[in-house]
């Protein structure tokens, strides 16, 4: 019996790794460029600034690692703080709010879920249907922004956790927790594996006899549910609840994600990778507030520009390494 | 949390030029590139630097950039905030680092006005009242009105609706019959007023919360083999050039202005905060209305 | 089969227009007037004409397994550029042949970015979303240009009997519907889009291939940027095309395409394009408040997908028949 | 000629262990199983039999739940059962292989056949502990290959092996196997019969698909045979003779077992080859070698699994770039930079992967035939219909393909129907050098000798064929020359007129030393 070991790579790795590194380097680049950049602060505030993005694309990354997509986990986030403030506004306390914030979410992202496995509506629609009604029942509760005044919200929301010379703040602590507890899931438990399983190809899935069907609602209540916690930090973040809060920002999620090297096809990736995703982005975001003398519009041409210069350079990296091994194929 | 320790401002205290480090909306509109240019232009005139960031519509980048403000040191931090609610946390990050702020354009819901020091703007719900006014008194008979409102949620289609409403309830035969959202832009205006065309018969008024959409149904009236400005009258908000021309052409009837021009005032507001005079509470800024004689006189000099 | 699978949504189509009868009885009423033809119909598919020539485009990229999300920026770069043209005297013919040309350099970028770069199109088209809009924005430099001009009018506002607008999108149709049949490009774009690796091994050009749709797409979308902004005379950098893009992608998704590329429908495409702009214009004439606007557009969404959902449709169709699950798993295993 | 009476109807003292009565399934347009009866016992090795299309893949997937059915009922060890989905059917006991690899190529090796039933500890998966279990099911497999490493990057019969290693993990009553040695060669499979034995002589009921006669005689104890979607005939295998089984299959009295008897009268190739191969190679896959191709020339490649086959006819085929060596056509270099150059130079390759690599699966018939000229006319000059349909309608007749309707989506037919399709695809061109890779895959005896007759017929008519096969038999039968490969060199080289089965065997089993052998 012959021994077939086919070059061993940690392959899988590689764009993570190269993500991280681009991420590093620009970095470096703005702690060069201005001053007071290279501040623990600032790293601090990046966290701090996206807390709430960085649990969105935890969801997010279930859903596209099994290869659907989430075009509503921004509306949800609105949806999430009109509620919030609505509830607050007529007197629940906070731990209700709470409560009652995620179950929407979930309850929401079940829907979608249903919709997509036991219907067959492709994920694109049925989470557009999702982002229309999440946003549209935003307004039903109220057309204008409703501050939260709630103490338990003020008190989350203002403190902070000194760290040394820096400090964060209870978002990021949530933050993390989830994105910990997600690898854990992918990584370590059976439903996680999955989700791989199902985005590497979602027919053999179901003939390995593996639970395909209940993972693929499974993934939408998550993202659902990440979505309505991400929209109570930003309610913390905020401070009030809007129906026009979070525009757009499924996109930048769903960015933060693909850079982070998870595949849009599904079956690879990793939400270390997403999480670096979102720093990624949230540097570009730090850089320009930091330039300060970009109009509008060169804003808008220099995000583009980063984000490409970005791409491109952890498509370098990733491309160099498997030449090196020896493995492209073109 | 951020920022102890450094009070006064490292990027500037040096030299003695004043850094105000301002937070616009974004670049939505032609109102709010003349506003933005407005500013730019006149902090170089007063010899003081800007650190300017566009949020790009989006709340959390604003705050983001204010962070960052106060993380630069800025001796004073202005911005428009994109919504009322939702500044407490970042501007008592800026109270605690010593940097007083500036509110433009629009203020924000919170209990302590301790958090920043002024507001310099204009008020939108006087400008709906503004509007109604000119149609309570020029309106002989029952008028029907169709409203083409702004951006769902967005703060001056909120207010431009209840200072408008607010007024005509005083007279019974007004009434709106059609009010839809047209997004502020031209080529929403245009398809809203095409539909009110059809389904609703008889339209005297068009409401537009702003002059791009007041145009947009010009074109949609015309096309519909109506006279703008005559058949139909038209009341907008705002006076940008394209709006004057079209009334100084009579296809829309009365404009009530929003300055954009805010630049100066700022700049002023700004120098005295620094050398920590006194300053109101609440900077309205100069604002008129223009009826269509009014218009032909005032083009010439129009800036924006 | 792809045509049985859009008879209910055509259904919903008609359910959405025989509802506005209810609330306008002079719904359907067409009036030639000056030669020209007007109506509530012709309304519909004249403000509708730019989102089904992209919708269009995206369907042939979307049978590739991409996506293009630039399209909005690159509709308000070509209403931009022939604006600025023509404000700064140029003539109207030569402002849109810059236009185009500029679209047809902007489908070229983002095909080399999916096609030999290799950068997923989600991503690479997001790039120049982005950006795209800056551009556009830094010709008009944030302003609103406004024009006079009758012969750029004509592209968006004007009429030949129809309007114009809603002629050329239609003869794009035509063409692209013809160029799909009568040469190779319809079934080479499935084959990339369903099997990259059996095609490139086939001897299949997928580079060329997938060049040609982006390029193909950024020419309708400058082509909807110019009927935009000749529509209402004036380039608005900002708003332009705005979310155009998930429009036109709900309009081949609802028109039966699937977004995991391969087999696609361009009479789908044509009555997703449709249905959209018909529920925006239901919205305004049965006076649906703005603050439910988006609720109602969702339930309407919802709807019409379910009925189109290879699950619901059978049922629907032969009732007691049971939906066969082994169909499905060969669909998916087909992928 | 058959005898549809049951000699095995009963078996004393042994009830069913799988029971299916009446079963009845139906595609649009095609009734794939009619009113079948089917029984399987515990402790027996089953082969179900049939042509391409005969319905055998459908059976299996009625037994496992993924097809619902139009009719019949399912009985296992007595019980009435109705699955929903393969969960249900595994969950009863009922372990599937499905006939197309069923994996995940983006998960390890070890994920794969662990996948569902992992090892854990404190709730969590032990990944170290998958792994050790993974690798001792793969060395029972007789494989040694990494269980951290990406399934995808293993050729397609470690991926069947890996598929057989999981359906055998588990403690299944039932055992089902569809074409599993479809690509494995005579080790491997020997090694995958050992093990089917273990399991029946613990009581497990077995399931056998294949398209190989020996192999039904070698392991199996009963026969059914299907034919267009009835069955034909229930049998004791000792009691059977080869001739009644393949006229039972075909449903007529055949000389089909007449094989290709051509090679004895080979005609002088011509003296020019028409391509050769100056230690041409790529690292990690293929080490550098010489070859050269004569037109109207069948060479085979002959190596065990993951021996290099693949990967050297896939730098001839332009598929994948190799760094050394180069590559003459005609006596003029050639550089092979894509499968298109080579087949704008007349070489056409035949995937053996027909699945991720061949066929475009949602696509008709027709235009798979003709996706490859196609290509090469570029996408402005169609196919005119008409030739299209000629071309299609004749390939159609010639290779036998069901049903023969350009018309059907390619996915939906049975797997040995793609495979002809496919060649059909890389016929249509008319090749000069036509590389088939595991061309007879999955394909029933009859039209098994038929491809073997139409590679027998292109070489005659001046065509150069490089054929892979894993079954050296075949390879022996049609090949004028046979390399051989090993462990990624090539070894030696034969005259297909000295070579017999036993000298390749003896070639690939020796030991170190390179011997060079050439006629
Ligand atoms: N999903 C499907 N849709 C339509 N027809 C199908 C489908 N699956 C199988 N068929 C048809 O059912 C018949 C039986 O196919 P099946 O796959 O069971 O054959 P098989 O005996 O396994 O053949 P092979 O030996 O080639 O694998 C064929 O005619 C095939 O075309
Ligand atoms: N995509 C791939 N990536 C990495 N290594 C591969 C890949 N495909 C094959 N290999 C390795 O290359 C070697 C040669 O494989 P190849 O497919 O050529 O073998 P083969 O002789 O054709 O065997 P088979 O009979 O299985 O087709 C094997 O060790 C295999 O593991
Ligand atoms: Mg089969
Ligand atoms: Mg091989």
């Amino acid at each position: 019996m012959t021994v077939i070991a086919p070059p061993r790579v940690p392959s899988r790795f590689l764009p993570v790794i190269a993500t991280f590194v681009v991420f590093v380097l620009t970095f470096g680049a703005g702690s060069v460029r201005y001053e007071g950049f290279a501040s623990g602060q600032i790293v601090a505030n990046l966290f701090i600034d996206n807390a709430f993005l960085i649990v969105l694309a935890v969801g997010m990354t279930f859903v596209i690692l099994t290869g659907g997509i989430d075009l509503s986990v921004g509306a949800v986030v609105a949806l999430s703080t009109m509620i919030a403030a609505a509830a607050l506004r007529a007197g629940w306390p906070a731990w209700l709010t709470m409560l009652a914030v995620l179950a929407t979410g979930s309850v929401l992202g079940l829907g979608m879920g249903l919709m997509i496995h036991k219907l067959r509506v492709q994920p694109f629609i049925a989470t557009l249907a999702g982002m229309f009604l999440a946003r549209g029942l935003c307004f039903v509760i109220s057309v204008e922004s409703v501050s939260i005044k709630d103490p338990a919200f003020r008190a989350i929301a203002t403190e902070s956790i000194p760290l040394g010379d820096v400090s964060i703040t209870y978002s990021v602590v949530v933050a993390l927790l989830v994105v910990a507890f997600a690898a854990y899931v992918l990584h370590l438990t059976r439903f996680g594996r999955t989700v791989y399983a199902v985005g590497g190809n979602e027919s053999s899935a179901t003939l390995m006899g593996l639970a395909a069907g209940r993972v693929k609602v499974g993934v939408y209540v998550i993202s659902g549910f990440c979505s309505a916690l991400a929209g109570l930090l930003f309610s913390f973040y905020m401070l009030s609840g809007y129906g026009l809060h979070a525009v757009g920002m499924e996109l930048d999620v769903i960015a933060a994600v693909v850079v982070g090297g998870t595949l849009l096809s599904g079956g690879v990736g990793y939400v270390v990778g997403s999480v670096v995703g979102v720093l990624v982005l949230g540097t570009v975001q730090t850089i320009i507030s930091f330039e300060g003398t970009l109009s509008s519009w060169w804003t808008k041409i220099v995000i583009g520009v980063l984000l490409l210069a970005f791409i491109a350079l952890q498509r370098l990296i990733v491309h160099r390494q498997r030449d090196l091994q020896g493995l492209s194929r073109d | 949390a951020c920022g102890e320790g450094g009070s006064g401002g490292a990027a500037a205290g040096d030299d003695g030029t004043i850094t105000i480090g301002f937070a616009q909306v974004g670049a939505e509109s032609g109102w709010r590139t003349a506003n933005t240019k407005s500013i730019q232009e006149a902090a170089e005139a007063a010899g003081i630097e800007l650190k300017f960031s566009d949020a790009q519509q989006r709340q959390e980048n604003q705050i983001r950039a204010i962070r960052s403000y106060v993380q630069q040191r800025v001796d004073v931090i202005a911005f428009s905030p994109v919504v009322e609610t939702g500044w407490d946390t970042v501007l008592l990050e800026a109270k605690r680092a010593n940097i007083p702020v500036i509110l433009t354009d629009r203020a924000v819901d919170s209990d302590d006005t301790s958090l920043y020091e002024t507001f310099l703007g204009s008020d939108f719900v006087e400008e709906g009242r503004k509007a109604g006014e000119w149609l309570v008194e020029n309106a002989t008979g029952p008028q029907k009105v169709v409203e083409l409102q702004g951006t769902t949620g967005a703060a001056p289609a909120i207010d431009r609706k209840e200072g408008f409403e607010e007024v005509i309830a005083s007279r019974p035969d007004i009434e709106i019959v059609a009010s839809q959202t047209g997004d502020f832009t031209r080529s929403g205006g245009k398809q809203v007023m095409e539909a009110f065309l059809r389904s609703t018969p008889d339209i005297d008024v068009v409401y537009a919360h702003n002059d791009d959409m007041g145009l947009g149904a010009i074109e949609a009236i015309k096309a519909a083999g109506k006279v703008p400005g005559k058949d139909i009258k038209i009341i907008t908000v705002d006076a940008v050039k394209a709006g004057m021309e079209a009334l100084a052409a009579g296809e829309i009837n009365f404009i009530v202005e929003c300055n954009p021009l805010l630049g100066e005032q700022l700049m002023e507001l700004a120098k005295k905060v620094v050398a920590g005079e006194e300053v109101p509470e609440r900077v309205v800024t100069e604002e008129t209305t223009f009826t269509q004689e009014e218009a032909k006189a005032a083009l010439p000099d129009r800036q924006y | 089969m792809s045509n049985r699978r859009l008879l209910w949504p055509a259904l919903a189509l008609v359910a959405l227009l025989l509802l506005n009868l209810v609330f306008t009885p002079s719904f359907f009423a067409l009036r030639l007037q000056d030669g020209h033809l007007f109506g509530s119909l012709v309304d519909i598919l004249r403000n509708g004409a730019p989102t089904l020539l992209i919708a269009l485009g995206m369907t042939l990229v979307i049978a590739t397994r991409g996506i293009d999300l630039s399209v909005g920026a690159v509709a308000a770069i070509a209403g931009a550029v022939a604006c600025t043209h023509i404000a700064d005297g140029g003539g109207p013919v030569t402002a849109m042949a810059l236009a185009l040309v500029l679209c047809a350099v902007l489908g070229l970028w983002n095909g080399f970015l999916v096609s030999v770069v290799g950068i997923q199109p989600i991503i690479a088209t997001l790039v120049l979303m982005t950006a795209g809009r800056g551009i556009a924005m830094l010709l008009t430099e944030g302003q609103i240009v406004t024009i006079d001009d009758d012969v750029y009018r004509q592209v968006g506002a004007g009429f030949l009997v129809l309007p114009i607008a809603i002629l050329i999108s239609l003869a794009v149709l035509g063409g692209v519907a013809l160029a799909t049949r009568r040469t190779a490009l319809g079934m080479l774009v499935e084959s990339v889009g369903v099997n990259p690796e059996a095609s490139r091994l086939a001897g299949v050009r997928a580079r060329t291939i997938i060049w040609t749709v982006y390029v193909f797409v950024a020419l309708c979308a400058g082509v909807a940027g110019l009927m935009i902004s000749s529509n209402v005379s004036a380039a608005d950098a900002n708003n332009a095309g705005l979310w155009i893009e998930l429009d036109a992608i709900l309009a081949v998704v609802i028109g039966g395409t699937s977004l995991a590329g391969g087999r696609y429908s361009l009479t789908g495409t044509l009555l997703g394009a449709v249905i959209i702009q018909t529920l925006t214009t239901t919205v305004y004439t049965i006076g649906v408040p703005p603050e439910v606007t988006l609720v109602f557009k969702a339930v309407v969404v919802i709807i019409v997908c379910l009925l189109q959902a290879p699950r619901v449709a059978p049922a629907l169709r032969r009732a007691p028949a049971p939906p066969k699950a082994e169909q499905e798993v060969e669909e998916v295993a087909v992928r | 000629m058959t005898d549809p009476t049951n000699p095995a109807r009963t078996r004393p003292g042994n009830e069913p262990l799988v029971d299916l009565r009446g079963i009845t399934v139906e595609f649009p347009g095609v009734k794939a199983l009619q009113d079948v009866d089917f029984r399987l016992f515990p402790g027996e090795v089953h082969a179900l039999m049939g042509e391409n299309g005969a319905g055998k893949s459908t059976l299996i997937k009625a037994l496992t739940g993924v097809h619902a059915l139009d009719t019949g009922e399912i009985h296992l060890a007595g019980e009435p059962v109705s699955f929903a989905g393969p969960a249900q059917a595994q969950a009863a006991g009922i372990s599937t292989v499905y006939q197309e690899v069923n994996l995940c190529p983006n998960l390890s090796v070890a994920e794969n056949i662990l996948l569902g039933r992992e090892p854990r500890r404190f709730g969590a998966i032990n990944g170290w502990a998958m792994r050790a279990r993974a690798a001792k099911l793969l060395s029972r497999m007789g494989l040694t290959i990494d269980p951290g490493s990406a399934l995808g990057n293993h050729p397609i019969a470690v991926q069947q092996l890996v598929a057989i290693a999981r359906a055998v993990a588990v403690d299944a009553r039932v055992l089902i196997l569809d074409e599993p040695t479809s690509s494995l060669d005579a080790g491997e499979v020997a090694e995958l019969f050992r093990i089917i034995r273990v399991l029946r002589d613990e009581g497990v009921a077995i399931l056998f698909v294949t398209h190989f006669l020996e192999q039904v005689f070698q392991i199996s104890d009963r026969v059914t045979v299907l034919r267009n979607g009835k069955v034909v005939g229930e049998h004791d295998t000792p009691k059977l003779s080869r001739i009644t089984l393949v006229s039972a299959m075909l449903g007529r009295e055949l000389g089909v077992l007449a094989e290709v008897e051509r090679r004895t009268e080979r005609r002088a190739a011509d003296p020019a080859p028409l391509l050769v191969a100056e230690g041409l190679g790529r690292s990690g896959a293929i080490e550098p070698f010489d070859l050269e191709i004569h037109a109207g020339e069948v060479v085979g490649l002959a190596g065990l699994l993951g021996s290099g086959r693949t990967e050297l006819a896939r730098l001839l085929a332009g598929a994948d770039r190799a760094d050394t060596g180069r590559v003459l056509l005609d006596g003029r270099p050639l550089r092979l930079r894509s499968p298109r150059t080579a087949l704008a130079k007349g070489i056409a390759y035949s995937s053996e992967d027909r699945k991720a690599e061949g066929l475009v699966s949602d696509l008709t018939v027709r235009d798979n035939m003709i996706l490859a000229m196609q290509a090469a006319r570029g996408w402005a000059r169609q196919v005119p219909r008409r030739t299209a349909d000629e071309l299609v309608a004749s390939y159609l007749a010639r290779l036998d393909i069901r049903p023969a309707n350009p018309d059907a989506v390619v996915g939906t037919l049975s797997g040995g129907n793609q495979q002809k399709v496919l060649l059909a695809r890389w016929l249509i061109t008319r090749p000069r050098l036509l590389i088939l890779d595991e061309p007879t895959r999955g394909i029933d005896v009859g039209a098994k000798a038929q491809i073997q007759q139409v590679v027998a017929d292109l070489a005659a008519d001046g065509m150069a064929v490089l054929f892979i096969s894993a079954e050296l038999e075949e390879v022996v039968r049609i090949c004028d020359r046979i390399v051989v490969l090993r462990d990624r060199h090539k070894i030696a080289e034969l005259s297909g007129a000295d070579a017999g089965v036993d000298d390749v065997m003896e070639l690939i089993a020796s030991g170190s030393t390179r011997v060079e052998v050439r006629s």
